[in-house]
């Protein structure tokens, strides 16, 4: 363990404010395309079933 | 009825070449507009920053090739859209002469009605910008030869851009990363000789990307239209 | 190698096949990112000289990575759209390029924090973080040309061929940016020659850049499926799967 | 001076095509044979946007042959003719010219094409003259006889009088005729007219019916979108989209 206590663990001895933003922005944006991909596969099922619904009535 | 091969090619470039020198200078007023917009952004500098001499110079050669390039760029949305408009482009891809000779053709009335003045004109504007004259030559070789090279790389992107309404924006957002090496040789070309630097390696470095361009630009663009045209 | 490219051609294939490898992908790179990242921000030695900002390392370098590959990437796809006519690599292309400017984005965004304590200024001229800035360039201009047009088809042609005149000009534009300026330090990590960091250093750096790889092949996978399904919506077998797997939820 | 380079490079070009007839025997028969029109669809496909305009669609258009398309606006008229001009490339399926697929012949093919679309494909700050010249240059025609073509084409659609004004002061009907005069200059075997009736008065549309007829009697072959119906000469083959993927030939 590089830290001994964890608020050293935290502040980064000094640095935590770069370390913590530049990690916060990539793995965000990560994270967003992750969350994308499930938001996209909601939007575009519900377009289907929108989609066999309407042609089912008609 | 076969063709004659070479001799109708040259034929066919020559009457492509002549047909757009002609359009050009009949419709002097649209194509007219690079050159005093390439004035004209020169002369913003000296007004935003000082007329200070010693300071101008310094920034001289960034002025003068980033308001070439912007030039050549405002310039380039028009090269294929007129003939897409009124359909002669469509025949130029129709015709037994490859596409990417008349386009060549084309890029070379437009380099000389848009390329040149521009390198012609530089001298006047560097006197401006308190460029030495020793310079003058340098600069108006590196923007002869640039602008080129700009016109080529651009022309691709035109050529893509020419099915799209309003592409202007879209050229210049695709376009200008494209542009990036030939300004910092461009640019470094006449930085070093105001220094005093033999620049003849930089030149030959400007040279040989002018090469690449006209070996691979036509046909690129020649795809590239034929991909716009057949959507 | 014919049948095997056509086999790969039709989307119906392509999704059956995925449908078993995605999720082991999405486990992979969560496990992979997971211990690299304590590994790397917990456990590994700061540098002697830059201290604990060093850590930015884990990220920075993986980011940076698969900004190129997904370039890369995306120039694969051009060709083998435009030449074998294959729509796959057009919807990977599609994929693939918002996925690479949000790595350029990161990319630039940690180099240039990382720079606040090492070289005192958040935004240095530098040639690696200016190549990278007009990668992301590249990347704005090949997104905007694929929404620029009506159709789809035509939109996917012409940004393959602007990511094809894209890759042949990168090499230019990376060597014309480092003989403007080379100020950036050597490459910390290259796969040929050995790392200059000490064991504990790198393997975490490896995990991560690998279980970046995974997310990148992961994320790029599930888009592609999403976008199949939404431009198959008349097919049966479309219509087929979307009906039971909603039969499946109630 | 600036297209030093580029005479060079042409002048290489005659050199190959000096090499490329020495040593290609059926250049040589195509010579004595005079021009055959040969164009054969091979199950021609469209696609667009997902669905299917047309399919499996087969046909032949041999010398003297006068073909009509025939469809409801959206049908696919416009890409079978982008097709079979060479412009679009099928989806499914080949376009033969003389035998021989339209990308390995399309210089051969363009040689032998006049093709009239919906823009008139004039330039309106030239006069007519001017124009007729630019089609000569970019048809390869031989130079002897060009300067009295023109005149002879100009007078042809009744536009003597009218050879050096430019286009711009001339009416959409004049405009559209002077278009329609290269059917007159350049003597090639197949014409391929889409919509060729739109803005051209009664007399106009008699002349150019009695033109495409004679020009079919001559051995050359037509083909012809329009909706109004050819009084002075029947359609020799008929080929009708439905837009719905279904097609009939005649």
């Amino acid at each position: 363990m590089a830290f001994q206590t964890l608020n050293e663990f935290l502040s980064m001895n000094g640095y935590g404010v770069y370390v913590w933003s530049a990690w916060a922005v990539v793995v965000g944006a990560w994270g967003v395309q992750a969350g994308w991909v499930h938001l996209e596969y909601r939007r575009v099922r519900a377009g289907i079933l929108r989609q066999i619904r309407r042609e089912a009535r008609s | 009825m076969s063709s004659e091969g070479g001799h109708s090619w040259a034929r066919a470039f020559r009457y492509t070449f002549v047909r757009d020198l002609r359009l050009r200078i009949r419709h002097g007023s649209e194509w007219g507009s690079p050159l005093i917009f390439f004035a004209l952004i020169v002369t913003l500098f000296p007004l935003a920053t000082t007329p200070d001499r010693t300071v101008l110079v310094t920034f001289a050669p960034g002025i003068l090739w980033v308001a070439a390039l912007l030039a050549v760029l405002l310039s380039l949305d028009a090269l294929f859209r007129e003939d897409h408009d009124d359909g002669t482009l469509e025949q130029m891809l129709l015709s037994p002469v490859p596409a990417w000779l008349l386009v060549l053709a084309k890029m070379c009335a437009h380099w000389v009605m848009a390329g040149l003045p521009l390198a012609l004109m530089s001298p006047m504007l560097g006197l401006m910008l308190a460029l030495p004259s020793s310079v003058f030559w340098v600069t108006a070789l590196s923007l002869a030869l640039g602008s080129a090279t700009l016109i080529l790389i651009g022309a691709i992107g035109a050529a893509l851009t020419v099915g799209v309404r309003r592409g202007g924006l879209l050229l210049a957002l695709m376009v200008l990363p494209l542009y990036i090496p030939v300004l910092i040789f461009g640019a470094g070309v006449v930085r070093l000789a105001l220094d005093g630097i033999d620049v003849t390696p930089y030149l030959a470095i400007l040279g040989a990307m002018f090469a690449a361009a006209l070996a691979l630009s036509p046909w690129a663009s020649a795809a590239a239209l034929r991909l716009a045209h057949s959507g | 190698m014919w049948q095997w490219i056509h086999k790969w051609a039709s989307p119906k294939h392509f999704y059956r096949v995925s449908t078993r490898v995605a999720p082991w992908l999405w486990g992979l790179a969560l496990i992979l990112l997971t211990v690299g990242a304590l590994w790397g921000l917990a456990f590994a030695p700061a540098d002697y000289q830059q201290h604990d900002s060093f850590r930015i390392i884990y990220v920075h370098v993986p980011s940076a990575m698969l900004a190129e590959s997904c370039f890369a990437l995306m120039a694969v796809c051009a060709v083998v759209f435009l030449v074998w006519k294959i729509k796959l690599a057009d919807i990977v292309a599609k994929v693939a390029a918002p996925f690479g400017a949000s790595m350029t984005f990161a990319a630039l965004f940690s180099g240039a924090v990382w720079g606040i304590p090492t070289w005192g200024t958040w935004w240095v001229w530098d040639a690696r973080l200016t190549s990278m800035l007009i990668l992301l360039f590249l990347y704005f201009g090949i997104i905007a040309l694929r929404y620029a047009f009506a159709r789809e088809h035509s939109g996917g042609r012409a940004a393959a061929v602007l990511s094809l005149v894209g890759v042949v000009n990168l090499p230019i534009i990376k060597y014309s940016v480092e003989w403007w300026n080379t100020l950036h330090q050597t490459a910390s990590f290259s796969l040929t020659k050995a790392p200059s960091m000490p064991e504990s250093m790198w393997v975490p750096l490896l995990l991560m850049m690998l279980g970046a790889y995974a997310l990148f092949g992961a994320v790029v996978l599930s888009r592609t499926r999403n976008e199949i399904l939404r431009r198959e919506h008349r097919a049966r077998w479309v219509r087929a799967l979307i009906t039971d797997t909603c039969d499946k939820e109630h | 001076m600036a297209c030093g380079p580029y005479w060079t490079f042409v002048v290489k070009c005659r050199a190959r095509e000096r090499r490329a007839r020495r040593d290609d025997p059926a250049r040589d028969n195509e010579r004595q044979v005079g021009l055959r029109v040969q164009l054969e669809g091979r199950q021609l496909g469209c696609e667009r946007d997902e669905r299917w305009l047309f399919q499996a669609l087969e046909f032949s258009i041999e010398d003297g042959d006068l073909c009509r398309v025939e469809g409801p606006n959206g049908s696919g008229k416009t890409s079978l003719i982008k097709m079979l001009t060479g412009q679009l490339e099928p989806s499914e399926g080949a376009v033969l010219w003389q035998g021989k697929p339209l990308p390995k012949a399309r210089a051969a093919f363009h040689g032998a094409l006049v093709y009239s679309g919906h823009l008139s494909g004039v330039k309106e700050a030239l006069t007519p003259l001017e124009n007729l010249s630019w089609y000569q240059a970019i048809g390869i025609d031989d130079d002897a006889r060009s300067v009295a073509a023109r005149w002879q084409a100009l007078d042809a659609v009744g536009l003597k009088g009218f050879e050096d004004i430019p286009v711009a002061q001339l009416s959409a009907g004049q405009r559209r005729r002077v278009g329609l005069a290269r059917l007159h200059l350049l003597n090639r075997p197949l014409w391929i007219l889409d919509e060729p009736f739109t803005a051209i008065d009664r007399e106009g549309v008699a002349a150019l019916e009695h033109l495409v007829a004679e020009h079919c009697h001559k051995g050359g072959a037509a083909i012809v979108t329009t909706h109004h119906a050819f009084s002075s000469v029947a359609f020799t083959r008929r080929i009708g989209l439905d837009g719905h993927g279904g097609h009939h030939v005649l």
